[in-house]
């Protein structure tokens, strides 16, 4: 009873669950390799672009809107980041900062649609995600560009002791705590959590879900610089399975579709588990696939039925996640919690 | 019975608004079919060929197959509950590679092809709906895991290389014309509207799914299985993309994995377009088909004139903005 | 509560990260002379294409296995994704490798993972796309050959003057953009050659019929058309549908489904046949890197003069530029017919060089 | 103070308000009366800025006063609790009390602190026991309509709106509320207060406004009127009419059991409850709010499970899965919150009474549109509903007469057991009548009925039979002449218990 209280009163939970088991399989099928630092910072600096996203994706969801553009935003980034610094040969801060900017302002604008237009954010996202694509493309009709080496080696090494994305990734998380003790952090989960009442309350939806999408634009760029600095290049297709990506990672971590509810310590660890799934598929199909006979040639597909199967079983773990109170079976009191039941 | 006391003198309800509310729902599928024309129209200044019978004709079929794919998803959006069905385009795409892998061009197998493909896209409805009802997972998420398990699936039954074609007498649906301006398959989406149409709005099924998604709580309280109802249309949207995905090779006349998967959003916001709100319990098929329509010819209208992709996507991206901002904006909460 | 668990889980970490500083282990490698470890990274596989090109390098490993030569060779598919495929290459580097061929699912954003696994003193190749970096030597078919090729005979075909429509892939792709300059280069050399309209079909047959059937409305008077690969069966199934003539010569890929329909259109018009051309872009390309990758991990030497640039990368010399051989017109179409009758509708018309044509290149 | 002067407000072609008027001074508690669909709610949105007027004005300290949103409202010092609360399930009482007004400290940031003791002291002053970190979807309903008071006592109002907030409040619980609000009337507070229970305007008023029609029909002073004056000024009858029209309701003779319950047990909600119900019997289920009556119509309904005990229905033992088993064996339910379960808005008429009717019939029988019609049509008549015609959608209709599309589905299917939920809560006087006296008409027809109310009066009134419950059990058993208001308050207070009941 106790931990089922636990697992329906923390919302990041469901996440950090699915985080461990993950961890543990991915030890069982890559051995002690996994336990180096090195390995750590593969991991993390291949994933930043997904946390990132995955962070830009729950701040929106909390509001209770969804943004399907942030994969195109983030390659809107990667396209402007490259084109300046090649073609105009602006210094690297200068582009990258404009590139950030582009992408704030991609936010502010699917802000303004949603909360001021109020047209339905599935819809107004994926309309933006059409123009923001368009654009990159504008920005940079094919692949191409370099990123400085000292850049990717910078973003790719260590910075006193841990992997440098891990900074990257604890900074905006200490952002995110910071506007979460001012009173915008309470108004995004009230938004969220009921519009109507938020609004009653006196609270200004419409800026709040601005204000949302305006961070969720800027963090989105960051993931765009993250995913440059990683591939070092531009490509304007790059960042297409970046919007549903970080949408299953923010399931994943136990953030509810609806809002209101979730927080981006689950999204993290939703994020990660997908680049784990993706590296206990490696390594099962490196290290075992040899062993199962007659699998040798098609095994390509079966890596990913496997990873396709280990996400929906993920996504099944949203049982855990409570919901809004549907009014079936009076459960105006939820089970468990009234004073009695202690 | 009789009531002997009458003093019922306040009339909240009253005439006017009735006609209001009765034209406003009128007015979002009125108003895509106007949106349409005009569509037409520019596209006839471009070039005049554009309004040519023929190019009509070529658009709504076009239209039709867009159409097919929305048919299920618009079943899913009635039902509600945040419900949305991202796996059409994945279900479409096997429903062509089964049929293309079972008919091999014999007419004589299209009965069973048939069969099996609606067996497929049921079975792909069913563990939707496992996933979304019992395990409660968002619809969102869960269907666009789905598609992902779905292309999976056809990549190891084909092989990654789907083989056949379709029988003779099914391509010359899919390509021949009745008149100029009506290709058969435009006969056979009229058809579909007037089964969906009646699936909708003349049996129990069709009445129970509104009232799920206009309440499913208090239509699990008035005796309605909701669970089944809303399950129930993930099945049949299933089956209706599936069944989208024998058309699709029939006007193309091969199949590819994943050949579906690019109707899939545009098969949501051509259902919204169509006047069904993303609430959920209302909406028609008949709207869903206006919505393919104003896709399909903006598409067309986007082709022929003198853009790069990049300058298409945008225009592509502004206009739907557009046209979601003209009416499909939710209302504020102030009144 | 989920403050406890939460410290719990940061505790778990903190010794994890503590006993992997413990168990760091250094990899030793080795030079050897056979066994090799090679694995592919195909950014997808979910097109016909790929998978025959997937396919043949599984043969040709198999036989390498057979022989000793290579001691295990994996392969992991990307889905299209970036960061997976990043991800991969970033595992196989730590996992100690000996060759990796990638097909890139973002031709130029490797580099950094392409420098790690350099110093690591693994060998990188990349195959079917090029890959922009000194180090990696990308074997590819010469795109800009291939579609001069075709360009050239279209301009031949309707005399040098005529209007043309052009159906280019997907913006962005690199083989479409090098595909894109050849044809620009060709035509800019016939000014009577008019292009009434480009349009991107995303190597999608589904695409390219609605296209063609759309751009029937606008321009109906056009005299030849000029695509890649993976439109004309589209193309032509939309103009016999709209009954609109054929065009005096259209170009396109090899596909044996498009061959059939061609074969076939031929036997019902003997008097009036489709003026068409296929240039190879054969899938075994991929088996031609591998057996290139073994020789080289054998320690042999390119010969001098191997090594070109890539139209798309000017700057670097690290371009082995195989030029597409065969092309099929009416002249060799029924032979090519007969030749391919038993493989399936999706086949694509495939060659890999022989033992003898890769030994060609090395000293 | 405050005045309100000839507003008007339409939705659509809907006149929700015309030349409504009301004034407020300090220190003063109005009562705001009026039928379901007379503006009340509408007026209380405009104040609240939930709702933009069209025309007339408001002046506060005889200054204009714009109000374009629920925050002018705020700022202006006016504070509203709404009947459908303006609560955020997710968030905890504390975070709920403070919002949009948290205290802020150093750089701008919330102190959470002060956060915690601010929402802590209102709890403290209204009496409510509920620990500040909990989460609102936590509570019950009861403790949610305090929270909401609490909110807006939060804003340190001038003038507080109370919409129907006793509505599920019990018996103390109400006292509380009024003492503490007497209290703050001292202080020179304004209280409007909206409310369908006229013992608690007698009790707490001072002056009452009445609307009809969206119009102001009477300012008075509440010690100068009784229940009839304003039961006229409501309706525009006098009561005694009404009384007079009513049925007497006749016991039936055949007493054969339709239901038995025994030993039921439903999770920390009711303990061990036994009871028989005879064909043809009204009985009610009387007591304090959320004591086990709710959870126990809906355990026989099959829409929570029961841990223990068993039922038998029309002879044979029987347990159901699902809400659909027991439509299927001739139950039906009605709740009281026809929002959440009752109507389904945005469908016509016809669609809201056939619901129960097509449950029953499978999922691909066909329809005749027709047939719907005319039946539809019938029941309108009969049921007087007061609607365009079978066609308009369920959200253009009053809440009195949205719940007789409710009441109107079930007589459509005609089971042999009826359970109601307090199906009345937040419904007019006339409607309640007219909803009683079909209840009693089904009743005389064969239908057992099993009713539970929040309103004493409605039981006493209905009920052959009151079954009362304390506590998840039924502590009382009231009949015939033991069915007196004292018995039944006393018995809803654990007190003096008759019968029933059990171990203690």
């Amino acid at each position: 009873m106790r931990l089922w209280r636990l697992l329906r009163s923390a919302p990041a939970l469901p996440g950090y669950l699915l985080l461990t088991g993950a961890i543990i399989i991915n030890i069982l099928v890559q051995g002690p390799d996994f336990f180096s630092m090195d390995n750590f910072n593969s991991i993390f600096s291949v994933n930043a672009p997904l946390i990132m996203a995955a962070i830009a994706q729950t701040v929106v969801v909390l509001t209770g809107e969804i943004d399907l553009s942030i994969g195109s935003n983030m390659t809107l980034v990667n396209t402007i980041a490259i084109l300046l610094a090649n073609q105009y040969h602006w210094p690297v801060g200068g582009s990258w900062l404009t590139a950030l900017l582009a992408g704030t302002l991609v936010g502010v604008l699917n802000g303004l649609i949603v909360a001021y237009l109020r047209i339905p954010s599935l819809l107004a996202t994926f309309s933006t995600m059409s123009v923001v694509s368009g654009l990159a493309l504008w920005v940079l009709p094919k692949p191409g560009g370099t990123v400085p080496s000292e850049v990717y080696s910078a973003y790719g090494g260590y910075l006193v002791g841990l992997p440098t994305t891990v900074w990257i990734i604890a900074t905006v998380v200490a952002l995110w705590a910071i506007i979460s003790k001012y009173p915008i952090g309470k108004y995004i989960r009230a938004v969220g959590g009921r519009e109507r009442s938020a609004y009653a309350s006196g609270i200004r939806i419409e800026r709040v879900k601005l204000f949302a999408h305006t961070f969720s634009g800027f963090v989105t760029g960051l993931a765009g610089l993250c995913l440059t600095a990683l591939m070092a290049s531009g490509d304007p297709k790059i960042g297409l399975p970046f919007g549903l990506n970080s949408i299953a990672a923010v399931i994943l971590g136990g953030t509810i579709l609806s809002g209101g509810w979730g927080g981006i310590g689950g999204s993290i660890a939703g994020a990660l588990f997908l680049g784990l799934v993706s590296n206990i598929v490696f390594f099962l199909f490196n290290n075992f696939a040899g062993l199962i006979p007659g699998i040798g040639n098609v095994s390509s597909f079966y890596q990913q039925l496997l990873s396709n199967l280990i996400v929906i079983f993920g996504l099944a773990s949203a049982v855990f996640t409570p919901r809004k109170k549907n009014g079936i079976g009076l459960p105006k009191t939820r089970e468990g919690m009234t004073k009695d039941a202690v | 019975m009789r009531f002997n006391f009458n003093n019922l003198n306040f009339k909240p309800g009253s005439g006017m608004q009735r006609n209001v509310m009765a034209a406003v729902r009128g007015n979002q599928m009125l108003m895509a079919l106007f949106i349409a024309l005009l569509l037409f129209v520019i596209g006839g200044f471009v070039s005049t060929n554009f309004l040519s019978l023929t190019n009509i004709g070529s658009i709504l079929s076009m239209a039709v197959l867009l159409g097919f794919v929305a048919a299920g998803q618009t079943l899913v959006v009635i039902s509600g509950g945040e419900g949305v069905d991202l796996s059409v385009g994945a279900a479409t795409s096997l429903g062509a590679v089964l049929a293309v892998e079972i008919m091999h061009g014999q007419n004589n197998a299209i009965i069973p092809a048939l069969i099996l493909i609606i067996a497929a896209g049921a079975l792909i409805g069913i563990l939707n709906a496992i996933g979304i009802i019992v395990a409660r997972v968002p619809p969102l998420v869960m269907t666009m895991a789905m598609a992902n398990v779905v292309t999976t699936v056809q990549l190891i039954y084909t092989n990654g290389t789907p083989t056949g074609h379709p029988a003779g007498l099914v391509a010359l649906i899919g390509s021949g014309r009745l008149l100029p301006v009506l290709p058969w398959l435009v006969v056979i989406g009229i058809l579909a509207m007037v089964l969906m149409q009646a699936l909708l709005r003349h049996t129990t099924y069709g009445y129970q799914l509104y009232a799920v998604g206009s309440n499913s709580n208090a239509s699990y309280l008035a005796g309605v299985r909701v669970s089944l109802i809303r399950g129930g249309a993930y099945v049949l949207s299933g089956m209706l993309s599936a069944m989208a995905g024998f058309w699709l090779i029939a006007y193309n006349n091969f199949a590819f994995v994943n050949m579906g998967v690019a109707y899939t959003l545009p098969s949501v916001a051509a259902v919204v377009i169509g006047g069904t709100s993303l609430a959920g319990g209302g909406g028609s098929y008949s709207g869903t088909m206006i919505g393919a329509i104003v896709l399909t010819v903006l598409g067309s209208l986007l082709v022929v004139l003198h853009t790069d992709e990049a300058g298409r996507q945008i225009i592509n991206g502004v206009v739907l903005i557009a046209l979601l901002a003209a009416y499909t904006r939710r209302p504020p909460i102030r009144q | 509560m989920s403050k406890k668990v939460a410290s719990w889980l940061v505790l778990l970490l903190t010794m994890v990260a503590a006993v992997s500083l413990a168990l760091s282990v250094a990899n030793a490698k080795d030079t050897k002379k056979n066994g090799f470890n090679v694995a592919l990274l195909n950014g997808t596989n979910s097109n016909a294409w790929r998978l025959q090109m997937e396919q043949n390098m599984q043969t040709v490993a198999n036989k390498y296995k057979a022989q000793g030569i290579i001691g295990k060779y994996s392969v992991f598919v990307a889905n299209n994704d970036a960061t997976t495929q990043a991800q991969q290459m970033q595992q196989l580097i730590n996992s100690g490798v000996d060759a990796i061929l990638i097909n890139p699912v973002s031709a130029t954003s490797l580099s950094p993972l392409i420098d790690k696994a350099v110093a690591k003193g693994i060998l990188v190749m990349g195959i079917d796309q090029h890959i922009s970096h000194p180090k990696v030597i990308s074997v590819t078919t010469d795109q800009y050959a291939w579609a001069k090729i075709q360009a050239e005979w279209l301009a031949k075909q309707i005399d040098k003057k005529g209007n043309i429509l052009q159906f280019d892939a997907i913006a962005g792709a690199p083989a479409n953009d090098v595909r894109h300059q050849a044809y620009a280069d060709v035509l800019a050399r016939y000014p009577d050659i008019k292009v009434l309209k480009l349009v991107n079909m995303d190597w999608d047959e589904g695409k390219a019929k609605q296209l063609m059937t759309t751009l029937l409305s606008a321009y109906p008077n056009f005299d030849a058309i000029l695509c890649q690969d993976g439109a004309a069966v589209g193309i032509i199934n939309a103009l016999q549908e709209a009954k609109h003539p054929l065009p005096k010569a259209i170009t396109s890929d090899e596909w044996i489904a498009y061959l059939r329909l061609w074969h076939d259109l031929n036997q019902k018009n003997p008097g009036k046949p489709l003026n068409a051309i296929i240039v190879e872009n054969p899938p075994g390309i991929g088996a031609d890197g591998l057996q290139i990758v073994v020789r080289l991990l054998q320690g042999k030497k390119l010969k001098s003069g191997v090594l070109t640039s890539d139209p798309s990368d000017k700057g670097n010399k690290n371009a082995i530029l195989i030029k597409p051989t065969l092309v099929i017109t009416n002249a060799n179409m029924e032979e090519w017919y007969e030749k391919t009758k038993d493989k399936p509708d999706t086949y694509y018309i495939d060659s890999v060089l022989s033992q003898k044509e890769i030994d060609k290149l090395f000293n | 103070m405050l005045q309100m002067l000839d507003i008007g407000k339409r939705f659509g072609a809907v006149t929700a308000l015309k030349n409504a008027s009301l004034s407020l001074m300090p220190g003063e508690i109005r009562a705001l009366l009026g039928a379901n669909g007379s503006g009340k709610s509408t007026l209380v949105k405009i104040l609240g800025g939930m709702v933009k007027l069209d025309s007339g004005n408001i002046l506060l300290d005889g200054k204009p006063l714009l109000i374009q949103s629920p925050r002018d409202s705020r700022q202006n010092a006016i504070a509203v609790a709404y009947q459908d609360l303006s609560l955020v399930p997710q968030l905890s009482v504390a975070d709920n009390i403070m919002l949009g007004r948290e205290p802020r400290g150093r750089a701008g940031l919330v102190e959470s602190a002060r956060v915690r003791q601010g929402a802590l002291e209102l709890l403290n002053r209204l009496q409510v026991e509920v620990d500040p970190d909990a989460l609102v979807s936590e509570l019950d309903t009861a403790t949610q309509s305090l929270v909401e008071v609490a909110k807006a006592l939060a804003w340190e109002p001038r003038m507080l709106v109370l919409d129907e907030v006793t509505a599920s409040l019990h018996h103390d619980q109400v006292q509380r509320l009024f003492a503490l609000l007497r209290g703050m009337r001292q202080s020179g507070l304004a209280i409007l207060f909206v409310s369908h229970r006229f013992d608690e305007v007698f009790s707490l008023c001072d002056t009452a406004t009445v609307l009809r029609g969206g119009e102001t029909m009477s300012a008075v002073s509440i010690s100068q009127v009784d229940y009839s004056d304003l039961i006229h000024a409501m309706t525009g009858k006098w009561p005694e009419k009404i009384r007079a029209a009513q049925l007497e309701s006749k016991l039936p003779k055949k007493r054969d059991i339709v239901l038995s319950l025994s030993n039921l047990h439903v999770q920390n909600k009711v303990k061990r409850v036994s009871l028989k119900v005879h064909s043809g019997e009204i009985v009610g289920l009387g007591g304090l709010q959320g004591q086990g009556q709710a959870e126990t119509l809906r355990a026989i309904f099959g829409a929570v499970s029961f841990s223990e005990g068993d039922m038998v229905f029309g002879g044979a033992p029987v347990k159901f899965r699902s809400p659909g088993d027991a439509v299927r064996q001739g139950i039906g339910f009605i709740s009281g919150d026809r929002e959440r379960e009752g109507v389904l808005p945005v469908r016509s008429v016809t669609e809201n009474l056939f619901l129960a009717k097509m449950a029953l019939k499978g999922f691909f029988s066909t329809i005749n549109s027709h047939w719907l019609f005319t039946g539809a049509k019938e029941t309108i008549r009969q049921l007087k509903i007061v609607a365009e015609g079978p066609d308009s959608p369920a959200n253009s209709l009053s809440g009195g007469n949205q719940q007789k599309l409710v009441v109107g589905r079930w007589l459509m299917v005609k089971p042999r057991l009826l359970l109601l939920d307090d199906p009345t809560k937040g419904v007019d006087i006339n409607a309640r009548r007219e909803i009683h006296q079909l209840l009693r008409q089904m009743a005389e027809h064969g239908t057992t009925i099993i009713i539970s109310s929040s309103d004493n009066e409605e039981l006493l009134d209905i009920a052959d039979r009151i079954l009362v419950f304390y506590e998840g059990k039924v502590v009382a058993e009231l009949c015939n002449d033991q069915k007196t208001e004292a018995q039944l308050v006393s018995a809803m207070l654990g007190v003096n218990r008759t019968s029933g009941g059990g171990d203690d």
